[in-house]
């Protein structure tokens, strides 16, 4: 049986315009491999929200990044302040991977 | 009113009568882009053309500084208005502002239909001061935001690249240059899609256009009525300016209008992005809902009729 | 069976003979989207365009009439056949039934290609049949559902949205109006978009169909050679029964073609989306690949010709 | 180091067509954050489907929201009859969030 | 409350045209569900990509299952030799599912 | 040098541009598939017109034949130098090689845009040898790899399926096949979309395609100089050794230039895919930038009135 090590992913959804600010704090971070998702829309505090827009101004997405313990927590203190003032939104949890150091 | 008969409007109703009737009809999202695209290129590659036809000229020169100072001013009264009147922070109504000195590219495009349709065809420069004043409002706005006392959350290069090199302005721009370049001969080539096809083109992204405005409308709960009002207070007033000013300047009666049309509409494509990146704390659904489901329809709707016929007088009278 | 070598029958021809043998060719999914919008438009608009010119007529009242007849009506004997031979349970059958009463757009519009084509156009106002004729099938199939004991998993309002106000029938009665509206003096300004480039458009689409049926015919384990054969029997019953009523009422040959067509065809666009909404236990894999995989082929190869050629034949014996 | 709190992770995959009905659910159980996300194709007990229909009724979408145990039980109860009946697929997970009285 | 059981989530980022090849690895773990999300780009160790080619060629898709802990394995087995030829990304975590029996 | 004033080549330029001075502005992926889609089916489709009304002749066949050889034969001489002097690895020398041999369509369609602006169109048939020329050079690079100790990571069906029906494959001899059969006649009624909007599209492809290669060139990290200056020989000596072969067996200035532009052009469609699935470990950031940041744009702005040039003098000479 092939051997997984344990690693944490975070995920942060933020707006199109906005990604290089999670490119920037990933890079800050150590962070040296990520991935990202389009989404289509949702609903959060600010109301809803539709990937229609002719501007992509109001469009999101999904940024993943599968790292260590340290890296990830340097991550999230990276981008905590901006969670508020750029109404992102940030999950964290465990994952298992093969060839650990790679992550 | 034979302007509502036109297919181009008729479109643009008929995608805001099916938003509202709750209709699933959507332009993939790809496609809508792709034909803004379209769109921006066609404009500017004409209006280029043109202008390498009928050469440069001090109206070219007056109307460009015409509509920087209209840019970078309008975004004032605006801005104290809404703080004032309209119950806005300051990071909001500096966002609000900085859409109302810029300009819509579809305002614009429609307009010229119209007026060419009503035999007052602005001059083909009217399209470098469109590309020209999409840039100022948002360097306006954001000196508004920083009075107001906000930390701006873009460094200067990523501001001047948003405000100068978005997509909209390097098509426009680009297109124009084209246009310059390779003159009436060189444009026949590709005439059957830049010119031909640009109505029909025109009414699909109506169609959108409509949907995208209507749904917004229905869904806009950060829109209150008295935005709204706002909304087409500020198209109406920023319009009616710039016609006076187009007219007092010397411009003919279509291109006057035209100055009208551009100082009433309000961005909907380059500043919400500029504004996401650096106010990040203004709320899109504000900025986007005013300019997009109000005004915009606004201007389609009684606007462009409005300040064409206000240049038309003024014509008559000098 | 020159119809064969139009290119709007070579290009389906290609799409299908590059799915069956493994080509990796795909058109992607927002560009075939666009241009389904952009010939629902264009057909609307054409339909209107010409009955604003050749006026309303009783002709157009009795088609109208017997186009909600056939689309109530058709599903009836067909969720009878599917459930006496077909070996589908009563909320597959239904489902069915459905799309074999309703209408596929792209078969009409292929089909007036080929009428036109042949010297037989179809009048005007069965554009506006085409699109009257997209919800009673839906609304036949739910009862039948019902009748059978299943609950419909939809409200009212959801059910009047899915069948009076989907994005085929939006579009194709919206440019219908737009085109009774502006008529042939404001077609003009669109028709380079909408008349010329219409048959270009409609070959790209119909390679795009073309890899979607064979596709789904490769990976269809849902569907049996039985129901196949039946996909084959409803288009080829259906569409006679079309013709002759349409010949009985006193249609001219095209118009009465048309009706055949339309009757014969089977929806893969509007039912589809509100079968998913209201019966959710029925299987897509069975009705889809009735519908796109066997009847729009088949249609497309043998049914138009065929009941061109059969209408032709009663209008000289008449 | 930034605080985090552990919330759970509810995914549906369900047909465009039917998106309503688990925003419906997702209201009556409380929940006032999603995400959706666009999906290519897949295979499942009835079969491989791909988003390549004109028609739309055979794509998916995958709805994310995160939130308190609570209310993630009243969404699975909502959607669990639903499930067989319309064939959509549900998972739960752990994640940790910043910011934890917003989700 | 709904009973819920535990199974694995496997995740693969794969590039296009390489789809066939994980399809193929599930199949033989007897993998019989999965479901496959678009990307947008991202960055790893042989530099960054992003879906914008015209070939198709730089795309990447995120397959996603969920399975029981002896297919995981088997399914991770099989992959395991083409992550570094094939430079795929494989992540594996726990979820919870509604009607175990499926998954 | 008044090719550079096409609006063809300013687009490219255009593109390009934004780019480098790093403008947000992107097409929508979809859209640009869209539009490769529809040029792949339109050049085709002129071209099998072409051969309809001309017929078959030895040419073809001397042409046909020349375009599968150098296809083929190219991949050996480029492995060779980039093993020994371009410092690549066996799978990687391998891929390159495969990408050289075979060809950019578009740079194929620019190419017959400025030789008919230039007064000296190729041969209709070119566009069969252009499909032909996409296959053998993915079987010689996959010989070079298996001879250079690689295994490969694919089926012979699969390699097939890749190398012969790709949708570039099909589409274009799919589209020459339908305007074989249609002719000139039947081509009349898509003419409006693959005849006269051809250039006009042809324009914002190139745009996009300016986009692509000068952001690759920004963010290539895998492509050294040397590297850069090899895709640069490549693309003259391949050209140069086209346009002989095509003069020494006889054909046109034009179609001669046409095969000289073939065989200097490198595939970033067809190949890139074929390689990711049967050399997995070779690196698509060094074939892709050679391909498409540096040959393609090399190609564009000097290769191509390059090849046409020197097909002219030849003709002249002999
Ligand atoms: N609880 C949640 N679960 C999933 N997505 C969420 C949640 N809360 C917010 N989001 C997403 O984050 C976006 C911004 O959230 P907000 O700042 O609350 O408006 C929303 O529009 C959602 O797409
Ligand atoms: N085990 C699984 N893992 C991931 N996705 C699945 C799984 N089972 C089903 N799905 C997805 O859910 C869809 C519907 O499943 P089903 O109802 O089994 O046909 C499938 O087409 C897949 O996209
Ligand atoms: N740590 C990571 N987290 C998320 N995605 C990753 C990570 N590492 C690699 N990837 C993705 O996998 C792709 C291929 O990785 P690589 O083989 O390292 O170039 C990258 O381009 C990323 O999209
Ligand atoms: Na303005
Ligand atoms: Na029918
Ligand atoms: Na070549």
């Amino acid at each position: 049986m092939t051997n997984t090590i344990t690693r944490q992913r975070i995920e942060v959804l933020v707006d199109s315009p906005l990604v290089q600010r999670i490119l920037d704090a990933a890079e800050s971070a150590g962070v040296t491999g990520y991935t990202m998702l389009p989404t289509l829309g949702g609903l959060g505090q600010s109301g809803h929200w539709a990937d229609d827009q002719v501007s992509g101004a109001a469009s999101k997405v999904l940024f993943i990044t599968v790292t260590n313990e340290k890296k990830a927590a340097a991550l999230i203190d990276a981008l905590t302040p901006l969670l508020e003032s750029h109404s992102f939104v940030l999950f964290r949890s465990n994952v298992e991977v093969v060839r650990g150091d790679r992550f | 009113m034979d302007f509502l008969l036109s297919p181009v409007t008729l479109f643009f109703i008929l995608g805001v009568v099916a938003a509202l009737l709750g209709s699933t009809l959507t332009i993939p999202e790809a496609v809508g882009k792709g034909i803004s695209l379209y769109l921006m290129a066609a404009i500017g590659l004409k209006g280029g053309v043109e202008v390498s036809a009928a050469g440069f000229s001090t109206d070219l020169a007056s109307a460009v500084v015409a509509g920087l100072l209209l840019g970078f001013l309008l975004p004032f009264p605006t801005y104290f208005v809404l703080r004032r009147l309209g119950g806005l922070d300051p990071v909001n109504a500096a966002a609000v502002a900085a859409h109302y000195g810029s300009v819509s590219v579809v305002t614009y495009v429609t307009g010229v239909e119209i007026l060419t349709a009503s035999g007052m065809p602005p001059a083909g420069y009217m399209v470098a001061v469109l590309a020209l004043m999409e840039a100022p409002a948002i360097v306006a706005g954001l000196m508004l935001a920083r009075s107001g006392g906000t930390d701006l959350g873009i460094e200067r290069r990523e501001l001047v690249r948003e405000a100068l090199l978005n997509g909209a302005v390097v098509l426009l721009a680009g297109g124009f240059v084209i246009g310059l370049l390779v003159g009436k001969q060189g444009f026949s080539a590709v005439e059957p899609l830049f010119q031909d096809a640009f109505r029909g083109i025109l009414c699909l992204f109506l169609l959108d256009m409509g949907l995208l405005a209507a749904r917004r409308l229905r869904e806009g709960r950060a829109l209150t009525i008295r935005l709204a009002c706002f909304a087409m207070l500020f198209a109406l007033v920023n319009g009616i300016v710039g016609v006076l000013v187009g007219t007092v300047i010397g411009l003919g009666a279509g291109s006057a209008a035209a100055l009208g049309i551009l100082a009433g509409s309000a961005s909907y494509i380059a500043v919400p992005a500029a504004m996401r990146l650096a106010l990040p704390a203004a709320n899109p659904g504000i900025y986007l809902s005013m300019s997009l489901a109000v005004t915009f329809p606004f201007n389609i709707i009684v606007g462009i009729p409005l300040f064409a016929h206000l240049a038309l007088s003024l014509a008559k009278l000098t």
